[in-house]
């Protein structure tokens, strides 16, 4: 399909600017003026619509079908969301408006921390975090606070992190300035917990665990844990990534973990919008609530609220205001609509995992064969060794079956990983089908290799190749190699 | 299980537990010790319905003064640009709106092509040869900047002009421990960044911040700038207002290494703060040190044009703890509403918002400076669609007062500036009217 | 030619016109004699850009006092239901909204399933065997009926009852002359229609319509009221809201030829009147005499199941002047938006809807009881959502009064019926809260 | 695909409604009490906004692509017009509101009428109608009230329709209670003027013309056709389905109309919703203002607006209220955002349909060999004699190239006819592909006429047989028949 760019003809346009008459003259001095106007694309409105519409069908969502993306919660996203996101008082409000023209935004942020304070098991809470990843960049900011606070932060250079974890905790521990230590994962799929005692010590900072884990599996020796960091004088940062698994069931403040992030565009519903907007909100213990981000959100004496940028001990701001606040409108209605009721959809959650994970495990390799959580891995390493067909093959031939494949060669302990996550938000029935289309990707590989290898067969293109892509990288339109498409 | 969001009816369950060999749901949860289970119900509010539900949020709605509520002149990083109706109908397209990322690209050449087609948007807008496909907004790109500049350099220090978005830069002090960095501030003189003192700044810096227009409104001499920066190999960065850039020079065509700024002006409501979208580019020179998602050109098995991610070996699902950032979900969404706002603009759209904001800010100054007791800050400096103008008292109170007569007249600099108390930050977008300006000038003779 | 929604450029036009080999685009319509040219410029208002329109309507938006800023108790035919966001969000697929008529079967598999789907819900719903893709509206469908009666029982007289909705039996009697038929309209008794008078005038009549619940929110005996009609041989037509069929029989099960009626309470915003839908379905029997398009079930080439526009010989664009009606364009997009919303509701939804009006309506009525000056009409009588009560004065006066403290407390009856100019309509929908009734009360004992 | 009905289970539901404890019990009498629960789908709401997504993806719509179906003017439906018409202040505004909370509304409704009467030419404008088809009956009545009340009502009894006329004529003339006098058309695809005016006397009510006709071709003899009916004492009624031709050209009014529906859907861009929505406004000419329909819309000398229903001659109401108001917000605001430009929008119709038609006519037959209008009519007569290939045989194959095809078979003059409409809102390079399918569809059509007898080979569905589904009507779903999906 062409890009639209190549659908631009030379005084076409889509949009009406006002002018007004009698106004002085627009000025910029020459030397800062624009020499050549920019190469956007010179469409009407309704060729811009066509387009865009064109190449939505060229994707696949949740409102497509079943997407079971494991570590993601591709759940369903309630489309009245999408509307009360857009009343004017949401979308149209300034950021900069003042605290009394903002009262309803900030009692809706302010309930949305007690409701997540209350889900976790914490004390206090702050939205700002744009995303999972930058709430645990800011988790670690607060680590990094509170031991400066207590002056052990010279001595406190270490993040424990187990080899199951999500590629954005190392990331987030570089980028925070602290050092990695890495424990294994003990045959169970628990943290090795005879590996970490050895590596827990007056150096370390803190843990980073995600519970249950990548692997879906619970950690069993969460109370040993939290003696051997809290007893070392560590904290413990919790990945919500996997909250969807235990919300009312049991609580990470529970657990023992200090600090928590939550992805609001997981648990709580946020469509993911082809990569994002997220939420990160973090809760914290009582102790760490001094160093939160400003401003905080407060619910005065006077049953008011408002913002407070004065808190002397703040690392600071993560991100500008309080947070994307549109993703807070979804996940509060979103909680709103569940209530107490949460612990229904983790148990739906896991059943439906228990229920795939049931109906797979003959087939594929199941490498910790212990009931799941929301989510559970599989392992292609027999399929491939057998019958050559990857995890990467067996994701591309379930597209042909109209279902969006697992997440793959994640984690990293399981080669040729095959993660499900299924979610709360499906039918008995599409389980089924999924199943029924995954036991017949086992026998095709058997049967037929190059079926799978060959997929996808039924997609708008090909199987894509990637290494050429990162060889010589084109990562944007090339006008001047396309002369043609400019009359 | 009958909510609306799940689908379970009792014989399913029933089926479900006998394949999985368990007798209850509670069985499945049978790896949680006991010591951390939760032993009472969520103390939350009942369940609503969507009906009370839309009651109780269109209530708190209310109680906000939007900009459809109130005429206003607020801007200072976020802007009341008009968003035609376009961006939100592509936005609600199912298959962009509850897609994640573009992993698997057989099933996403919609959101790679898009996000292709803002990437070379991006690098249209600001000369740059690389665009990432989103940061989380304007100010976080500017630290995503820093630390590219960091490992680039091998250089520790950050120089960032005053009249640069303070939140801008307190998000970047936020970020430079942890990156190993220390930050140092330039001040303006007369509203403006003078080249010869950021010069000698950015002696030994890894790279130099400055913002065109800058946080006062006004147009900085950014090739001047970033000329400073070159001479002291320090990488110059200039966050930039993306609307300005139908009238304003392109950052790649003075000398800059990486260009950034708040992408909400570009086809984001103001949502009171997000979710929005950072953009981010840079000179090739930078391409493998960029954080992020990048969208690639490549072909399918049969030879057609198709699109993945790519040089994702920067990237921590890969690199780990080496990776260029630990930034996963992005904005793409936000960004893709950028892409369809600037397609809905096109060149001669975007020049023209641009006058348009040029000639209405100037009536506004014209109008303004008509009313006794207040006076422009930066009189002589050309400014874009936003001005500094003294009032005869303290702004917040004016605003306050402004406010009981349905105008918000702008940003109180106090808030961020010593001895700017009595100084208000007047934003003017082509949404506001000659008109509307006369109404603004008549509340401020009355209550400023 | 650069308007948004133009596209050709000046070198488009100059290549179309030499292709088509003619000069000018004026030379195009040269077959119009210069005495029927307009010789000037249309004398209508500049263009508006897309910013401009938006404030000028949400100006002229401002100036209705909509449900969502005045406290309502209106129905009287259209009713303030909650809408779920999923309807407008399937609406709002531009694969629905821009096709047109399914002619092309094998390009409109969406909207004939659909329709298909719509007529199953509407045939479940009034228990019938036929239903069509809707009519304009609920008064509309009943003229519909009328022409169908006349011709499959060759008789020209209508009854109507006098309970039934005003604007129904007025358009009604609009097209009365045009198909050749006289209405006679048939008195209620205390609220409802007495089956004895209704049997004396139904003789020799082609169609007996009553309404259920009627006008006036009373429960008619409808099921005797069939009868009443059965016995005189003239074709039984239920006039009935579609939301009271969770709670209610349907006509289907108590002998009625026709079910019938406004569409709108199920799924469309009240619109100030529409466009909205009117479902029309019958008995078997009368399948060939419908009005409007039908869809039906058939197989395609390669034996797969699909859906088609069928029974076409019934239809204007075949039948020309032998159809069984002038229509084409029909509400497809709102009756769709019915089928979403019938769907979201599911049958224990339409119950617990139709209880949740039931509970509150009668909480209403004990409400107003109470307040001194007020009485129930028909006391005695079985409502469902809606009922009348006499108030002290002139009820327009009341209603006058009672918008001025924010509350619109229904509709005044004398509109329509003689001697009861100080009667009041109030409706009462699943979007009243006990909390809001208690404010009618109040309202109303301050002015009624 | 499946039926909704067919994914329904027991016990599902996507509603939640509201309760209210403490309140009287819903009471309904045994007798009228509902028995058997209606059986409405039961699926949770995610599957149902999978449901109607993968339906839409089965259907074709102009934001699709290329629409071309004649006499239906599918232009683009700007999308700026769904948010207006959603704004509460309109969609939420209930139609009994008194005049004094819907000054907006009114003053809407009063200055459509304005733009109307302008655009026609005419003085007086009612909105009620739904649609074209209850426009022209609306039309008859007042044809009919008007001779009533000058007491000619038993004597004009005829009313005169060509050939080519759109069945809705021939079926409101019917409707309306009046004979038809057909009149045919001329070898340059005119009027017959000689037919006609043998044809028109004292005993007939009116002409129904639709002009351009639905050949697409201007009537050369208009003026002729005013003086003998006008002569005759007779009433002209104009069909305004093609009014996107001649918009501030020439006005029905101008070429001596006295009655004119404006299909809103089509000319002013009311999305056309798979079926409707439309609106059907006349514009009379003054001395018929008595008759149009209550209320009349009015605009009061104290600048106020309201609704006049003390018309003692008025037909009556045709519909309910004051007609589609949603139809009238999005008309309105298309007609607002053109203006004079109203002009431009016709002759870019005109300039797109003569264009193609050029491209086209060497390739297909085309009867009336003059320049078109905003559409013109091919007939593929000489394809079906030489290979067999009918009208709807290239129509099919048209959708193999991504396009929908144009009406077909109509206007019944032209045999096998092709009735194209390109609109205005198309590009050149959208036309051109347009002409390079159907010139290649004539080609294929001699060199392999199954290709097209099989078409189309590219949709959801191959081709359907219509003929089956008339036979044995089933016209909805039968549970019954289908108990193996409840269980
Ligand atoms: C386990 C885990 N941790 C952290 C993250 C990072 O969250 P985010 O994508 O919101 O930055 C993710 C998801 O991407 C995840 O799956
Ligand atoms: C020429 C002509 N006249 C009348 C009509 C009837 O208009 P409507 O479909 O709005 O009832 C149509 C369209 O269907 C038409 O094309």
């Amino acid at each position: 399909m062409k890009l639209i760019y190549e659908k631009s003809q030379p005084g076409r346009r889509a949009s009406a600017i006002p002018r007004h008459a009698g106004l002085p003259a627009p000025e910029v001095p020459a030397e800062l003026r624009r020499a050549h106007p920019p190469r956007l694309p010179e469409v009407p409105e309704f060729e811009l619509v066509r387009h865009f519409t064109e190449l939505s069908t060229r994707n696949f969502g949740v409102d497509t079908g079943f997407y079971p993306l494991g570590s993601c919660t591709m759940k369903y996203n309630p489309r009245v969301n999408e509307r009360l996101v857009g009343l004017p008082g949401f979308a149209q409000l300034h950021p900069h408006q003042e605290e009394e023209g903002a009262q309803g935004a900030l009692e809706l942020e302010w309930r949305l921390e007690q409701i997540l304070a209350e889900v976790t098991g914490l004390d206090a809470v702050s939205l700002q975090p744009a995303a999972g990843s930058q709430g645990e960049l800011t988790g670690l900011m607060l680590v990094r606070a509170y031991f400066e606070d207590r002056g052990e932060s010279a001595q406190r250079r270490k993040v424990v992190i187990p080899d199951t974890a999500h590629g954005t905790n190392p990331a987030s521990v570089t980028m925070s300035g602290y050092e990695l230590t890495h424990v294994q994962t003990d045959t169970r799929g628990n943290i090795d917990v005879e590996d970490l005692r050895a590596k827990v010590d007056e150096h370390t900072a803190a843990l980073m665990l995600t519970n249950p884990s990548t692997l879906g599996l619970f950690d069993e020796n969460i109370e040993e844990l939290e003696r051997i960091f809290h007893g070392a004088g560590a904290l413990m940062y919790y990945d919500g990534a996997n909250l969807n698994a235990v919300c009312g069931i049991s609580r990470p403040g529970d657990m023992g973990f200090d600090i928590v992030h939550i992805n609001l565009h997981k648990t709580f519903s946020q469509p993911h919008g082809g990569g994002g907007p997220g939420g990160g909100p973090i809760a914290v213990r009582g102790m760490l609530e001094p160093f939160l981000p400003v401003p905080a959100v407060v619910h005065r004496d006077d049953g008011s609220f408002g913002l407070d940028f004065d808190r002397p001990k703040s690392i600071g701001k993560v991100r500008g205001f309080t947070g994307p606040f549109g993703v807070f409108v979804r996940a509060y209605a979103y909680m709103r609509m569940y209530g107490p009721r949460l612990r229904e959809m983790s148990e739906a959650a896991v059943l439906n995992a228990n229920y795939v994970l049931a109906r797979l495990k003959d087939a594929y390799e199941l490498p910790y064969d212990r009931l799941c959580m929301h989510e559970f891995v599989l392992s292609a390493r027999e399929l491939k060794r057998e019958h050559g067909a990857t995890a990467l093959d067996v994701a591309k031939r379930l597209m042909d079956y109209g279902f969006h494949p697992p997440t793959i060669y994640f984690p990293l302990v399981v080669p040729e990983a095959l993660m499900i996550e299924p979610t709360e938000t499906e039918t008995k029935e599409t389980l089924d089908a999924f199943c029924e289309a995954m036991l017949a990707i086992a026998r095709e590989a058997a049967e037929d290799p190059e079926l799978l290898k060959e997929a996808p067969h039924h997609r708008p293109v090909r199987r894509l190749d990637e290494v050429r892509a990162a060889k010589t990288p084109i990562v944007k339109y090339e006008f001047e190699q396309h002369p043609a498409i400019v009359r | 299980m009958t909510h609306p969001f799940l689908a379970l009816t009792d014989a399913d369950v029933e089926e479900m537990l006998r394949t999985i060999g368990v007798s209850s749901v509670d069985e499945l949860f049978r790896d949680i010790p006991p010591g951390v289970r939760l032993d009472r119900g969520l103390e939350l509010e009942p369940a609503l319905s969507e009906q009370e539900l839309s009651a109780h949020l269109a209530g708190l709605a209310a109680r906000n003064a939007d900009t459809t509520r109130e005429l206003s002149f607020l801007g200072a990083g976020i802007y009341d640009h008009y968003v035609p109706a376009v961006v939100d109908a592509v936005l609600q397209r199912g298959e962009f709106l509850t897609a994640y990322t573009p992993y698997q690209p057989e099933m996403s050449q919609g959101v790679l092509q898009s996000i292709f087609e803002y990437q070379t948007a991006i690098c249209e807008l600001t000369g740059m040869d690389v665009s990432n496909a989103s940061g989380y907004d304007g100010e976080t790109v500017t630290a995503d900047a820093c630390f590219v500049a960091r490992h680039a350099t091998g250089r520790t220090k950050i120089v960032v002009t005053e009249a640069t978005n303070p939140q801008v830069r307190q998000v970047v002090k936020t970020y430079a421990p942890g990156f190993g960095l220390e930050v140092v501030e330039v001040p303006h003189r007369g509203g403006v960044t003078d080249p010869d003192a950021l010069r000698q700044a950015a002696d030994g810096a890894a790279a130099v911040i400055f913002q065109q227009p800058n946080f006062f409104g006004c147009l900085e001499p950014a090739p001047d700038l970033a000329a400073a920066a070159n001479e002291a190999e320090a990488l110059p960065v200039a966050h930039v207002d993306p609307l300005s850039l139908g009238v304003l020079e392109a950052p790649g065509r003075y000398g800059c290494a990486l260009a950034l700024g708040e992408g909400q002006a570009a086809g984001n409501m103001p949502s009171y703060g997000g979710p929005h979208y950072g953009f981010l580019a840079c000179r090739r020179d930078f391409i493998r040190r960029m954080p992020g998602r990048i969208v690639g050109e490549t072909v399918d098995a049969a030879g057609e044009r198709g699109y993945v991610l790519t040089l994702q070996t920067r990237e921590q699902h890969i690199r780990r703890e080496k990776a260029t950032s630990n930034i996963t979900t992005n904005q793409t969404l936000l960004a893709l509403g950028g892409l369809v706002y600037l397609t809905w603009l096109g060149p001669q759209g975007i020049r023209e918002l641009g006058e348009t904001c040029l000639s209405l800010a100037a009536y506004a100054k014209e109008r303004l400076q008509e009313v006794a007791g207040l006076e422009l800050l930066f009189a002589d400096r050309t400014t874009f669609k936003e001005f500094a103008v003294r009032l005869g008292r303290n702004a917040r109170d004016v605003v306050r007062d402004a406010r009981t007569l349905g105008v918000h007249p702008g940003y109180a600099l106090g808030r961020d500036y010593e001895g700017l108390d009595d100084v208000l930050l007047v934003a003017v977008t082509e949404k506001r009217t000659p008109a509307e300006i006369d109404r603004l000038a008549a509340v401020l003779a009355e209550v400023a």
